[in-house]
């Protein structure tokens, strides 16, 4: 390297680095007019789950401009201020204390895995702000109710739609039918198992084999042999959009055509897109599919169809959710005060959204409902919405 | 159903034999593990899905212009990644060759979007072989990969080109002595492992899906084939890459659906142990 | 030991440097970072204890291992069981975590250290792979996939280091202490063997030394330091799961001392911040993020392959040598 | 510090009918010597006749495929390099093989450490002045560089560091090749110090004027094969080492 060229490497370093300095803060921040709102949001938009940040990455400019379309709140319009989480414990909390520490943030959305938001948890205490958390896990809703107050889990709990799921198939097949699970050991996936068991055990079934298997695998071809040997009927399954629509498609092509109960993530428009007509005869109970019946989010999932000529994925919806969500409590507290605008969060009972009704009187699972939902024909079918009353 | 388990064990195994191969032609020629294969594995996917949906051309044409792609590909990483630092330590060159894999993940998210995609399948349909149902796929998979492989050793071993190459891959030095242009036999062994590497990627799209981080893990199994199989030795990464094919398959089903990726390297321990050199490596030979 | 001329010659007065960067950062940055930053500088010094082992294993010994982040796991594993399992108190806990991670990494040398060369680096990609699948799926110990959380902060006596600043003054205080040990380990007889062993293995043997039990020697003291990072982990964030003890963690320590360079800790510490720092400093470019960042990793390694600490080397090596030329000739 | 080997055993060091072969290509065919405390002890041969091979048999880089080397009377055959090294075993290599990254003093240190660690004592420091204004390196600033050494200097700090870890023996490899006169005269001058506290020498050499200087004893070998053993002007006048040497042979006399 003749030392000419290095020096000239230096400076672009250099310069590369700089770069962001001067870029500062978020770019489209308006000069004129009224001090926007800012609220904060926690994404993976990079890494392996870097499908969730794309999601809400695009949702955001929708619900801005639905918001500061019709005069903003409290006549202030409001910014959404996103910051990268990379997946990994240590980067959503870098994210949300790097959020937190900007004064004029009033509430904070973290990503959507039960994960991220156990680990923001503590910053959540410490700063005293307003976080929306989107994991749908059992542990994160007793964390909400128990340990954090100013941690709200704005998301349908498993709980409520494997249950329905369940019960509607043990309906539908009979009490006779037998049944085999197999899960992704990832957090959700792991817990949706376990309840979709005891919701069958709740009948007095037993499912005839659980079969684990770790997030990333590729090749199911032995864990099918295990189900197919167990001699079940009924498949049902917990796994993300990619390693579902792998499962579906090596289940069919070897020839096993029984029904498949899903996690929402078998019913995801990835996977339908992935898996195709192959789809077919799988039931799931989802928060969110891009054909729902719910007015609200059949507008929102028309809208992004339009601008972005992709469906509205279940992250993009749930976003679009909290971000409502927090302004009705800014709304109702009539302040950006971090404090009011919290409490006002816990006076919401009845707030109907894009993907389902929430009460947020108790911190955890404040969605009531879902869909349930079987694909035909490549598409997501509606059977009938799920709901169900919050014992407070 | 173990017939099942045998193909389907058979074709993964067979894809990370490819890559593998594409790893070791690199090794032998500039002495260092390239950490950044995965990646090609996963451009090369994602170039068949830009030829194959994008731009509606068959499966099999597809396959062949990605690989010319990723042809390029292969050079101007080596140009980037590797030229640079022939001259220091094989540790920089690693970590180079890191500081690459992250960047293509990124720049593969940022070209073709985060959603995974798929292409169409090099064969449709299904075999039935008694009670066993085998994806046709499968067995295309086997077939074309092992074209490649028949067709990278005519190369090396049989054409002029393919001297070239073996003689800068023994001594750089000696080779720029008589004439040869180190850079471009280097250049085209890069570009043919990227080839041999990306046209794995296309052939495992359908069945696997394409996004941006999948080359990290395929990259990790690559690794253990290598070892299982010995270092630097052709033969020895292609049964390796069979081997962890099968054991992640058998393992899988018979001893534990869990850890089925840990499996992969407790056999690559069990051989290491009873093998230092893993199975057709030599002994490396340390002078005194 | 023999009291020979030891001038302030760069190779050998390096402590120096380190220790007193390490006391100028713990008095100021507290009063002028905001608490996010100080998370940042909290993760980092962490990361520098772990880049550290990397430095006494790669650095010292010249075994390049990946399962570094493993090992850090393990430590901060241990000492959240011992916290809320078996509620032994938080001082007994971290010991238990630093000297049970050493002890797991000396028993682990035996069987990998008979391995050479390449095949010993890819044996520890295999090793962090095993943890990693171990993190995730051992229900009991780890909490499975959702991790323990609610892990008490640390504490003396009755003051407890709940605060930002507090722990801050903790990680910094361990970082320092780390650091005068690796001091006391560069100068001491087994150190030198480490650097026999690096050198040329078979020519350290010829000296009389035991490569094997070395080189174990070295990882358990590598695993020492990931065991009082991970414990320190622990502490800072209350919350663990298998997503941070990645195969990925492991490549960032060997790129941070890469970029830092190998031959003394002040590499390991310039290499840590430059990547942290970085990483948090390209925040703002939000999509491309990690696109710069990769790009910025191989053309650092480009411009400078020693690293930065090897540049400066390579100066005062031109300094050193005039010097004796102008000796010889005298 | 009195060698205690005089009193224990008679000889240091002794091969007995050691042989070896590598798939074919003989080594050593069928070796015997035997060192006596303090001896310089020479091993001549044209390249390639096995004289460093030898050296590795007995460090043990090597196994021998048949035969015994006993270390002052115990069998060392089956220990591993560093067991030889630490019972009193010193070696130097044609190429040196210093800390290259680490300085004078630190690379001296090292043979001091295997002195502490066997025999529990602390070198003084005349011992080292002595040894190295011997090597003429009195007046080289300790914490320089390795790297900043001479080739012959590094060569002569090597046999410093051997002479200070107080082996019984030193294996000694070519340590005139790559030398001047001026440095060889200070590598006679080292191997007195040794002899004088004991220490034996066994010296592989291509100088002639060095070897047949310096040796008590010497042992040709040619192909593998131990042709005489005897002193200096038994070997120069003994016609088969001549024919191997100069005569019949095809190779040229170096």
């Amino acid at each position: 390297m003749t030392r000419k060229l290095k020096a000239v490497t230096l400076l672009l370093i250099a310069m590369l680095l700089a770069f962001p300095v001067f870029a500062g803060g978020n770019s489209e921040s308006s000069s004129d007019g009224p001090e926007p709102i800012k609220i904060g949001l926690t994404a993976v938009l990079t890494g392996d789950r870097s499908l969730e940040g794309q999601y809400s990455r695009r949702v955001i400019e929708i619900v801005e401009e639905e918001i500061n379309g019709s005069g903003g709140v409290l006549g202030r319009p409001i910014e959404i201020v996103i910051e990268d989480s990379l997946g990994t414990d240590i980067g959503a909390v870098n994210a949300y204390r790097k959020l937190a520490s900007d004064d004029d943030i009033v509430a904070i959305i973290t990503p959507d895995s039960s994960n991220d938001g156990m680990a923001q948890s503590p910053s959540a205490l410490e700063f005293r702000i307003l976080t929306t958390a989107q994991g749908s896990s059992p542990t994160l809703r007793d964390m909400c109710n128990n340990d954090n107050p100013y941690l709200f889990q704005i998301r349908t709990c498993d709980e409520t739609l494997c249950k329905a799921l369940i019960d509607y198939a043990y309906e539908e097949f009979g009490p006779d039918a037998k049944y085999a699970v197999i899960h992704d050991t990832e957090t959700s996936s792991n817990d949706q198992a376990r309840l979709f068991t005891e919701a069958l055990q709740a009948h007095g079934v037993e499912p005839l084999v659980t079969v684990p298997f770790t997030t990333g695998t590729k090749d199911f071809s032995s864990h099918i042999a295990i189900i197919q040997q167990s001699g079940a009927d009924v498949i049902i399954a917990a796994a993300f959009q990619t390693e579902a629509a792998i499962l579906i498609q090596q289940i069919r092509s070897m020839g096993i055509d029984s029904p498949i109960l899903g996690s929402n993530g078998f019913a995801d428009p990835v996977t339908i897109g992935l898996a195709g007509e192959l789809c077919d005869n799988v039931y799931s109970g989802v928060q969110w599919v891009p054909e729902t019946t719910n007015p609200k989010g059949a507008a929102l999932a028309a809208e992004y169809q339009e601008r972005f000529n992709e469906a509205c994925g279940k992250s993009a919806a749930q976003v679009y959710d909290n971000i409502n969500i927090i302004c009705e409590a800014i709304r109702i507290a009539g302040t950006t005060d971090r404090e009011a605008v919290r409490d006002a969060m816990s006076t919401i009972s009845d707030y109907h959204g894009a993907i389902t009704t929430y009460d947020c009187r108790t911190n955890g699972g404040c969605g009531l409902g879902g869909l349930l939902v079987r694909v035909t024909k490549g598409q997501a079918e509606v059977l009938g919405e799920i709901i169900s009353e919050k014992d407070i | 159903m173990n017939l099942q388990l045998l193909f389907s064990g058979f074709s993964t195994g067979i894809i990370y034999s490819l890559i593998a191969m594409g790893m070791v032609l690199i090794f032998r020629s500039v002495g260092i593990m390239n950490f950044a294969q995965g990646e090609f594995l996963m451009f090369g996917g994602y170039f068949c899905y830009m030829f194959n949906r994008l731009l509606d051309l068959p499966i099999g044409l597809s396959l062949i212009l990605a690989s010319i792609c990723m042809g390029f590909v292969g050079v101007v990483f080596m140009r980037t990644s590797y030229w640079p630092l022939r001259h220091a330590e094989s540790k920089a060159i690693i970590v180079s060759a890191m500081g690459a894999s992250i960047a293509l993940k990124e720049g593969a998210r940022l070209i073709w979007g985060a959603v995974p995609v798929t292409v169409d399948r090099a064969s449709e349909g299904v075999v039935n072989i008694g009670t066993a149902v085998i994806m046709k796929q499968n067995i295309a998979i086997i077939v074309i990969a092992f074209m490649v492989m028949v067709l990278i050793y005519l190369l090396l071993e049989k054409t002029f080109i393919g001297n070239i190459m073996q003689a800068t891959a023994q001594d750089q030095y000696m080779a720029s002595l008589t004439g040869i242009p180190v850079i471009v036999s280097i250049g085209m062994t890069f570009a043919i492992s990227a080839m041999i590497t990306g046209i794995g990627g296309g052939l495992l799209a359908p069945l696997f899906f394409l996004n941006n981080t999948m080359g990290t893990t395929a990259g990790a199994k690559a690794f253990a084939a290598i070892v299982i199989g010995g270092f630097g030795s052709v033969p020895g990464a292609i049964v390796g890459g069979i081997i962890v094919g099968l054991v992640e398959a058998f393992g899988g089903a018979y001893i534990s659906s869990t850890y089925q990726l840990v499996l992969i390297y407790v056999v690559l321990f069990i051989v290491l142990m009873l093998r230092p050199q893993g199975l057709f490596g030599e002994k490396i030979q340390e002078k005194a | 030991m023999m009291k020979g001329t030891r001038k302030g010659n760069l190779i050998t007065g390096r402590y120096m440097i380190t220790l007193t960067c390490i006391t100028i950062a713990g008095c100021f940055l507290p009063l002028v970072l905001s608490s996010y930053m100080l998370r940042v500088m909290n993760i980092a010094l962490i990361s520098y204890m772990c880049v550290l082992s990397v430095y006494v294993l790669l650095g010292m010994c010249g075994q390049n291992s990946f399962a570094q982040a493993g090992f850090w796991g393990v430590g901060a594993y241990i000492t959240a069981n011992c916290l809320l399992k078996l509620n032994l108190g938080p001082i007994v806990s971290m010991i238990i975590a630093i000297a049970g991670t050493a002890l797991f990494a000396f028993v682990l040398g035996f069987a990998f250290f008979r391995l050479k060369q390449y095949y010993f680096t890819f044996a520890t990609i295999g090793l962090m792979t095993i943890f990693n699948g171990l993190f995730m799926n051992w229900k009991e110990v780890t909490g499975g996939a959702l991790g323990i959380s609610g892990i008490p902060p640390f504490a003396i006596f009755s003051f407890e280091f709940s605060n930002e600043t507090s722990k801050f003054f903790l990680i910094i205080f361990c970082a320092f202490v780390v650091t005068f040990l690796m001091k006391i380990l560069f100068n001491s007889s087994l150190g030198r063997q480490f650097m026999a062993i690096r050198d040329n293995e078979l020519a350290a043997g010829c000296m009389g030394i035991n490569p094997l039990l070395t080189k174990s020697k070295a990882f358990a003291i590598g695993g020492a330091l990931c065991g009082l990072g991970g414990a320190l982990y622990a502490y800072l964030s209350g919350y663990l799961s298998f997503q941070v003890f990645t195969y990925n963690q492991s490549t960032m320590y060997l790129i941070m001392i890469m970029l830092g360079g190998t031959i003394n800790p002040i590499g390991a510490l310039i290499g840590t911040m430059i990547i942290s720092l970085l990483q948090e400093f390209v925040r703002p470019l939000q999509n491309y993020m990690q696109l710069i960042y990769g790009v910025g990793i191989m053309l650092l390694m480009i411009v400078q392959p020693e690293g930065i600490l090897g540049g400066i080397k390579a100066l005062y090596g031109k300094y050193n040598e005039r010097k004796t030329l102008r000796r010889s000739e005298a | 510090m009195e060698n205690t080997m005089k009193e224990r055993h008679l000889d240091v060091l002794k091969l007995e009918h050691v042989s070896k072969n590598f798939g074919g290509v003989v080594a050593a065919d069928d070796i015997c010597i035997e060192i006596n405390p303090g001896e310089i002890f020479g091993l001549i041969g044209p390249n390639g006749a096995g004289k460093t091979t030898i050296l590795n048999i007995i460090m043990g880089i090597y196994d021998a495929d048949k035969g015994n080397i006993y270390l002052g009377g115990t069998d060392i055959t089956k220990l591993p390099t560093y067991k030889r090294a630490r019972m009193g075993i010193a070696r130097t290599f044609q190429h040196p093989r210093l800390l290259t990254r680490c300085d004078i003093l630190t690379n001296i240190q090292m043979g001091i450490d295997l002195t502490k660690r066997t025999q529990k004592q602390n070198v003084d420091e005349s011992e080292l002045r002595e040894l190295l204004e011997a090597a003429n390196l009195q007046d080289v600033d300790l914490s320089l560089s390795v790297g900043q050494l001479s080739y012959g200097q590094q060569k002569l700090l090597e046999i410093v560091r051997a002479v200070l870890s107080h082996p019984y023996i030193m294996l000694v490899d070519e340590p005139a090749a790559g030398l001047n006169h001026r440095e060889m005269d200070y590598i006679v001058a080292l191997f007195n110090i040794a002899v004088k506290k004991g220490i034996a020498v066994l010296l592989i050499e291509h100088a002639m004027d060095l070897v047949m200087g310096i040796c008590d004893r010497i042992t040709v070998l040619n192909f593998g094969k131990q042709i005489m053993t005897g002193t200096p002007d038994e070997v120069q006048n003994n016609d088969e080492v001549i024919a191997a040497y100069l005569g019949g042979s095809a190779n040229a006399e170096d």
